[in-house]
């Protein structure tokens, strides 16, 4: 049965930070959407959603969602970008047994030795980017690495990720500089990608660091010189924002393009009539996870973690996001990635015709294969 | 070619180069901070956010009035001033009695709410910003490819640098400046217009930090968080030149984007946290500052 | 032979950046007197009773407290010693009563002063004492005053009180007259004949009138350097004394 | 400061403060029937936090801009010795406090010789250079924070786990911390602050090592602030760079003013009506304008009551009730 | 150009000036009169209120009520920075010297109000101390040698009526004597000045007029022949 007959979601995002146009508030309306597409009632109970912003900073998002679980109710929490947060509320949710569905973070740590069996990676991850643009790129002749990382734990990761690929695919790191969060300067560093004759300069950070990354690039003329730029953590709302002239010839992995298929025009097109603007991978991963969650709900009647939890892992996934999606026992949901090229402006055709799909990545390629997973959860461990 | 510390010379050379493009914003910005707090006795938390008005005036400029690069370089500053101006006339002008820990949180609250709103209006992503035809492009000075928009950015701050510098130290109106920064009162009673000069002090205070901003749109990214990354490093660099001391501002600028600039080819993690190290250095040696006067 | 000089100094320079404030002084201030210290502006007075104080470091030159070389000691130790300075400008608690500015002077002996665990009630001890040195410089019936709402005069008053609750041996006084009307000239004046009985006490003095009825002994600075020393009738006679200082007035 | 006065006129004052004192304190027994304990839990630390940093600026006239590396090594200490030593709650919170005041006796032998704002910016700085320390070094967990702190049994013994048991070892840190900040106050050595702050060359004059007397206040206000932040970690079971970052500095500058400076209650109000704030507004609609509103609190507060809510009230009182 | 044609011309005229500072009430109706080329002192105790009156004529005071005329202009209610420019001059007792100013800068600095003032040269030639360390900074300046540089630095604006507090502060008497010649001249040249003094050897033989203050008040107006019998009202007052 459903606790205190209603559903209650709770959706946490950084709604004003770096992040906030990545999931924000597009994720939430994409949430509501699905609510309102839901009906509003799941089996005659009422579907509420409460929203908060998280700041991107652990304990205010972890201390909110404990608020929520405890005087709220909340059943299940949705969003969450910043991966620190999403690690510190997977805990709390999973001792006080509700369900998180992550559609914004991108480490693979947490459905790795962070994994909860209440919560679901939903979108990527850096594996899955690493893997999808590293290996890419290196196929294409891009052998020599030059990193610029971000300096906390996630560019970390994902400069890890990437070394490993761009290796097994026979590639070698030539070099790399940290910096720290939110330099407002990458001149210098950029300097120094050029000096190294690295003929690939990868993007390890997120947000404003990327977009100011590939704007100095730019500048300095690192593609014209001949080396190329692999964004590893780069959304559609960057690519949108810097312009084409800017990131043309791009490769990135995502989950989700809007102008892909019949169906992901449909969906995105209303987004985009609600929001004016067109979907991040994010946006749609969280209209997709919300709505998966509200089915489970609605097959078992029930809105404890458990039950939801397994009917959620039985059922595959096929909507417009993912075709042939299933959620792991790690929490991982593994679906079909894109390998995708920004296109050059006399390519585009309007203001959102950004990318072009070069490749499908097969799920069972995408993402960390069980075998080596750290997950307690995952059998044999 | 010999190589210098693990680095070929010229991969240095551009780095310091690079380096002291970032330290003529730093030069800029602590020095409008350093006149301000001279006179007017007030640590300007909100410069970062008016160094962002600045870009934000040139960006919707162009965006909506299609205002060039050149008037927003002579508009922005002007307009931002302007706010300036009605913010010391209404706010600040009650706060001079005061200990100046209330003008420093006036001004932090002021900075919270125009960086909040603008947030709110157009989210922290960057908005782009090209810069001028003239200025696009760069030439390849053989250590290192020097985009022209940088070399002109060197050029603007240190004549606006130096050229301010020259104005308060060697002539008559600059003479009121330090007088006024001292013993407002007395001044006013030889004759001088002391609370229209603190206005316009404040102002030009203010101008510079948006000419700054002006400068910075086409390479940073124009966002509303751009400033208050930018701030306390700003008043590290005020504190290490000698609270007042506007030269000191300007060589420690230059100096700092320098040591900045190092820093990040030889431990970059550390590169925003030098300058710190740095300014406990300084003031344990010279506790008033490299260029300030001891009390 | 140094032996009943409470101070002492012995080729005292101090130099501002190519400029000689005090230039060879041999100071040497004989225990029980009051000893005065007058010269022309800028002839070095407050230099060298900043050098005596260590608020200044001299460039050269040896300073002696009772014979024991304190040249590179620190404000607080001396005034431990025994030597208390006492302001220009009246150095006062301002926001403190009047009480409490002599007991924080009593204070220290008590050697409680870093106890913060304990109550401040423990300070009551104090009163009687503190009350009893307000007495001396009359201030009495102000006990219980903020200090802020006094006039001048009575400030310069409790300075000295709360100077004197250190039993020093030697205290310095700069100017301890400047900006007081007659009145409370004679009043200090008073006062300060009264507490140098037991005690030896140099001043930085304008104030001929003054000078001449307090001192034992003066010396007279010129262009940092000791111009003459005796008793008032003597210096007062010096010719170069009354051309570079006293001018006519002196009579 | 204006606080001059007001803290002049503690003393007389000083039993309506027991009064008062004993009134907070019985609303704080009942008060986690009627509000969310962990909120409550939030405002206590926040309170004490407040507090600490207000015995350096209210009573010994120091602005310190780095006080957040002393909440943060409070929680990071005491997270760790936690959940690596096993230590039980009231040992770590010990040691968490030890470790902030001994980082807080190494800012101060720095610090403490600088006046205004050149000792508010070597304190930032050194919380600067503490906060590139806590992204460096692992123990710390980087961005991550430690997470999940179990709150353990106090003394071995009672279970921390439920929010009502936590809230009561929470309120019984706050009255320990905030007994400590009153009595150092009203002490010998309080006076000798007073007085430093008010004529610090005369203090000098009479044979007071003011730098001493400076560097103690220092270093119980840093024990005091990682008190706080020991407790927050066990309250939140996580200690994240949140804390060490100068943004909290800031805040609790904020609260301290907002409350009023050199009152001794202005801190706890300040502390309740910023965190207050922050938690209402945090979600629902006005979410996104939350730092506007603060900003506007902030001027309101600087232009109209400058010397904080407790400082303006007890004003009024002065004027209309002697 | 003889001095008794300007006499009866009215330099400043004072009725009834309360002057505040923020809640305490300082000055409780003053009135007084000084004609062109006169020298009046104000003679009073500590905190008598006589500085003041020197701040409200120049309204550096937090509030003042009722009426200053300077050169039969209304100065109440004229922002402070206008007043000089009527030909006002002050010199203020705690001297004021800027730090960041060197001493010539510090002489440069108000500006000329009027024609007639003296040159540097004469300033330099009345204090040579001043001439000695013209390049360094202003307060590094002896005691005696700043209260120079301040009244020296007024004297060069060509105000004509000078207000002077306590100018002979800690100067040594041979000083103290050059300037009450100085003065003198002053006087001569038709300037009108108003002097606070504690010296009253000092002030009596230069004063036409005296001015005695208490608690804010005036009590009693003084001519210099009148001295004699009223010495010992002084007496009571100031206690000379
Ligand atoms: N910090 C300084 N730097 C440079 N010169 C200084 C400094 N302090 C004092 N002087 C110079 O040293 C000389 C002596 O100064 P000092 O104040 O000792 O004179 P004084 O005897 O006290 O005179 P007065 O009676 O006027 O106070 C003066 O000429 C002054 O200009
Ligand atoms: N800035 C101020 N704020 C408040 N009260 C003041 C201020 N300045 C002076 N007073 C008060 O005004 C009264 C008159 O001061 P004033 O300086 O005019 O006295 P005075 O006659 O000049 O004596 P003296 O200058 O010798 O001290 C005194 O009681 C003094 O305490
Ligand atoms: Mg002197
Ligand atoms: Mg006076």
């Amino acid at each position: 049965d459903i606790s205190d007959n209603e559903v209650r979601i709770g959706y946490l995002a950084d709604m004003s930070g770096t992040y906030s146009a990545l999931a924000g508030p597009g994720g939430l309306e994409a949430a509501k959407m699905a609510i309102e597409d839901f009906g509003g009632k799941v089996n005659g109970k009422k579907i509420t959603i409460v929203s908060a912003d998280d700041q991107n900073k652990p304990d205010i998002g972890a201390n909110k969602v404990r608020q929520w679980i405890d005087v709220n109710n909340v059943d299940m929490v949705a969003g969450m970008v910043s991966s620190a947060v999403t690690i510190a509320v997977n805990k709390v949710v999973e001792a006080k047994d509700k369900v998180s569905l992550v559609s914004g973070s991108a480490s693979s740590s947490i459905t790795n030795q962070f994994c909860t069996p209440n919560s679901v990676h939903y979108v990527y991850d850096t594996y899955a980017l690493a893997h999808g643009t590293g290996e890419a790129v290196v196929k294409e002749g891009g052998d020599s690495w030059f990193f610029l990382t971000a300096d906390y734990a996630f560019g970390h990761a994902m400069e890890a990720d990437v070394t490993e690929v761009v290796k097994e695919s026979g590639g070698k790191i030539v070099g790399g500089v940290r910096h720290p969060l939110a330099t407002n300067d990458f001149s210098s560093f950029i300097l120094q990608a050029q000096a190294s004759g690295a003929k690939i300069v990868g993007l390890a950070n997120a947000g404003a660091d990327t977009t100011n990354s590939l704007k100095t690039a730019k500048e300095f003329g690192v593609v014209q010189a001949g080396q190329k730029i692999a964004g590893l953590l780069i959304f559609l709302n960057d690519v949108h924002s810097l312009g084409l002239e800017t990131t043309q010839g791009l490769q990135l992995t995502t989950g989700y393009y809007w102008d892909r298929t019949a169906e992901t025009r449909a969906w995105s097109k209303r987004y985009f009539d609600r929001t004016g603007k067109m979907p991040t991978m994010v946006q749609a991963g969280i209209y997709s996870s919300v709505t998966h969650y509200l089915d489970a709900i609605k097959a078992k009647n029930s809105d404890k973690a458990s039950d939801v939890m397994a009917q959620m892992r039985e059922t595959p996934i096929n909507d417009f996001f993912a075709q042939n999606g299933r959620i792991r026992e790690d929490g991982r949901m593994v679906h079909d990635m894109y390998l995708a090229e920004v296109k050059k402006p006399s390519e585009s055709t309007g203001e959102w015709d950004l990318y072009k799909i070069l490749r499908t990545i097969p799920a069972d390629k995408a993402f960390r294969p069980l075998s080596e997973s750290k997950c307690k959860l995952v059998a044999g461990r | 070619m010999a190589e210098l510390l693990g680095f070929p010379p010229q991969v240095l050379f551009g780095q310091l180069l690079i380096g002291l493009i970032n330290g003529s914003f730093y030069a800029l910005l602590s020095l409008g901070l350093a006149i301000i707090f001279g006179l007017l006795n007030i640590i300007n938390f909100a410069h970062g956010a008016q160094y962002m008005l600045g870009a934000f005036v040139a960006w919707l400029g162009l965006k909506f009035l299609g205002v060039n690069y050149w008037v927003s370089l002579i508009l922005a500053p002007v307009v931002v001033a302007a706010i300036g101006i009605a913010i010391e006339k209404t706010m600040l002008r009650r706060l001079y009695k005061e200990d100046h820990l209330y003008g420093l949180l006036l001004t932090f609250g002021l900075a919270l709410i125009i960086e909040g709103s603008f947030i709110h209006f157009f989210g922290v992503s960057g908005q782009p910003f090209s810069a001028p035809e003239l200025l696009q492009g760069g030439n390849n000075l053989g250590f290192m490819f020097l985009p022209t928009y940088r070399a002109w950015i060197i050029v603007a701050s240190l004549i606006i640098c130096f050229g301010t510098w020259y104005m308060i130290e060697r002539t008559k109106l600059g003479a009121y400046l330090r007088a006024g920064t001292e013993n407002p009162q007395l001044l006013q009673a030889f004759g001088i217009n002391v609370p229209l000069l603190i206005t316009l002090t404040y102002g030009y205070g203010v101008a510079l930090a948006a000419f700054a901003g002006v400068l910075a749109a086409p390479i940073y990214s124009v966002s509303p968080v751009m400033g208050s990354n930018l701030l306390i490093v700003v008043f590290a660099v005020v504190v290490i030149g000698g609270m007042g001391s506007i030269f000191g501002a300007i060589v420690t600028g230059l100096l700092m984007g320098l040591i900045e600039g190092l820093t990040k080819v030889f431990y970059p993690e550390a590169s925003t946290t030098v300058i710190f190290l740095v300014m406990i250095i300084v003031l344990l040696i010279r506790p008033a500052g490299l260029f300030g006067k001891e009390a | 032979m140094s032996q009943d000089f409470v101070l002492e100094t012995q080729g005292l320079i101090k130099e501002f950046k190519g400029f000689t404030a005090v230039d060879d002084v041999n100071l040497q201030v004989q225990r029980g007197h009051i000893h005065a210290l007058i010269g022309p502006n800028g002839a070095g007075k407050t230099t060298c009773f900043n050098l005596l104080t260590k608020f200044l470091t001299p460039t050269h030159g040896k300073i002696l407290f009772n014979g024991t070389d304190i040249t590179r000691q620190s404000p607080t130790d001396i005034a431990k010693m025994g030597m208390v300075r006492s302001f220009q400008i009246s150095a006062v608690f301002p926001h403190l009563s009047v009480l409490d500015n002599v007991r924080i002077a009593l204070q220290r002996k008590l050697g409680t002063s870093f106890h913060f665990w304990k109550s401040e009630r423990s300070l009551d001890v104090l009163n009687d004492r503190a009350m009893a040195l307000l007495e001396e410089v009359d201030l009495a019936k102000w006990a219980d005053t903020v200090t802020v709402e006094m006039p001048y005069g009575r400030k310069r008053a409790l300075e000295l009180a709360t100077t004197l609750a250190l039993e020093p041996e030697l205290m310095l006084l700069d100017e301890p007259t400047q900006g007081m009307g007659h009145e409370d000239v004679e009043r200090v004046m008073a006062l300060i004949k009264k507490v140098s009985v037991g005690r030896t006490i140099l001043m930085v003095e304008h104030n001929l009138h003054v000078v001449s009825s307090l001192s034992d002994r003066i010396t007279v600075l010129q262009r940092g350097a000791v111009l003459t020393e005796g008793p008032y009738e003597e210096v007062s006679r010096n010719p170069q004394v009354r051309e570079a200082y006293m001018g006519s007035e002196a009579a | 400061m204006t606080t001059q006065v007001l803290n002049s006129r503690v003393n007389k004052t000083m039993n309506k403060t027991k009064l008062s004192f004993l009134i907070l304190l019985l609303v704080g027994l009942v008060a986690p029937f009627a509000i969310y304990p962990v909120f409550l839990m939030k405002l206590l630390c926040f309170a004490l936090f407040a507090c600490a940093f207000n015995l350096m600026l209210g009573y010994g006239g120091l602005l310190s801009f780095g006080h957040a590396a002393f909440l943060a090594t409070g929680g990071y200490i005491t997270g760790h010795t936690i959940m690596q030593w096993g230590l039980t709650p009231e040992l770590g919170v010990l040691a968490g406090t030890l470790c902030s005041a001994g980082m807080g006796f190494i800012f101060g032998k720095l610090a403490i010789r600088r006046q205004g704002i050149y000792f508010a910016m070597i304190t930032l700085a050194l919380s600067q250079l503490v906060f590139f320390l806590y992204v460096q070094t692992p123990f710390t967990g980087g961005e991550n924070g430690l997470q999940g702190i179990p709150r353990g049994e106090l003394f071995g013994l009672f279970s921390l786990e439920g929010n009502l048991p936590m809230y009561y070892f929470v309120l019984a840190v706050f009255v320990i911390g905030f007994a400590v900040i009153y009595r150092t106050i009203h002490s010998p050595f309080g006076q000798i602050l007073k007085a430093i702050r008010e004529n610090e060359p005369r203090a000098v004059s009479l044979g007071y090592d003011v730098d001493k007397f400076k560097l103690v206040a220092f270093v119980i206000s840093a024990a005091l602030a990682g008190l706080a932040g020991s407790t927050k970690s066990l309250v939140f079971q996580l200690a994240s760079l949140t804390d060490a970052h100068w943004h909290m500095s800031g805040e609790v500058i904020l609260m301290t003013l907002l409350g009023g400076v050199g009152t001794i209650f202005g801190p706890i109000v300040g502390a309740a009506t910023v965190v207050t704030l922050q938690n209402y507004l945090s979600q629902g609609p006005l979410a996104s304008w939350v730092p506007v509103i603060l900003g506007l609190i902030f001027v309101i507060c600087v232009l109209l009551f400058r010397s904080g809510i407790v400082g303006e009230i007890q004003k009024f009182m002065k004027k209309n009730f002697n | 150009m003889s001095s008794d044609m300007k006499k009866d011309i009215e330099q400043l005229r004072i009725a009834d000036l309360h002057a505040f500072y923020g809640e305490s009430h300082i000055l409780h109706g003053i009135d007084m009169k000084v004609n062109r080329g006169e020298l009046v002192t104000l003679l009073g105790r500590n905190g008598s209120g006589r500085s003041t009156t020197l701040k409200s004529i120049m309204n550096m005071v937090g509030k003042r009520t009722g009426s200053i005329m300077v050169n039969g202009n209304e100065t109440v209610g004229m922002p402070a920075h206008q007043i000089p420019h009527l030909g006002v001059g002050f010199c203020p007792e705690e001297r004021g010297i800027f730090a960041s100013l060197n001493v010539e800068e510090n002489l440069m600095l108000p500006p000329t109000v009027r024609s007639g003032g003296m040159t540097l040269d004469e300033i330099y030639e009345m204090f040579p101390n001043l001439y000695e360390r013209r390049m360094s900074p202003g307060t590094r300046l002896s005691g005696g040698e700043q209260q120079m540089l301040a009244m020296a630095r007024i004297l060069r604006t060509g105000a004509n009526l000078l207000l002077l507090d306590e100018i002979t502060e800690g100067l040594a008497p041979v000083i103290v004597q050059t300037l009450g010649e100085v003065l003198l001249k002053l006087k001569d040249k038709g300037l009108t000045i108003v002097l606070v003094e504690q010296n009253f050897r000092f002030a009596a033989p230069l004063a036409d007029r005296h001015y005695l203050m208490e608690h804010g008040s005036i009590v009693e107006e003084i001519a210099s022949n009148e001295l004699e019998e009223k010495m010992d009202l002084l007496n009571t007052y100031l206690g000379v």
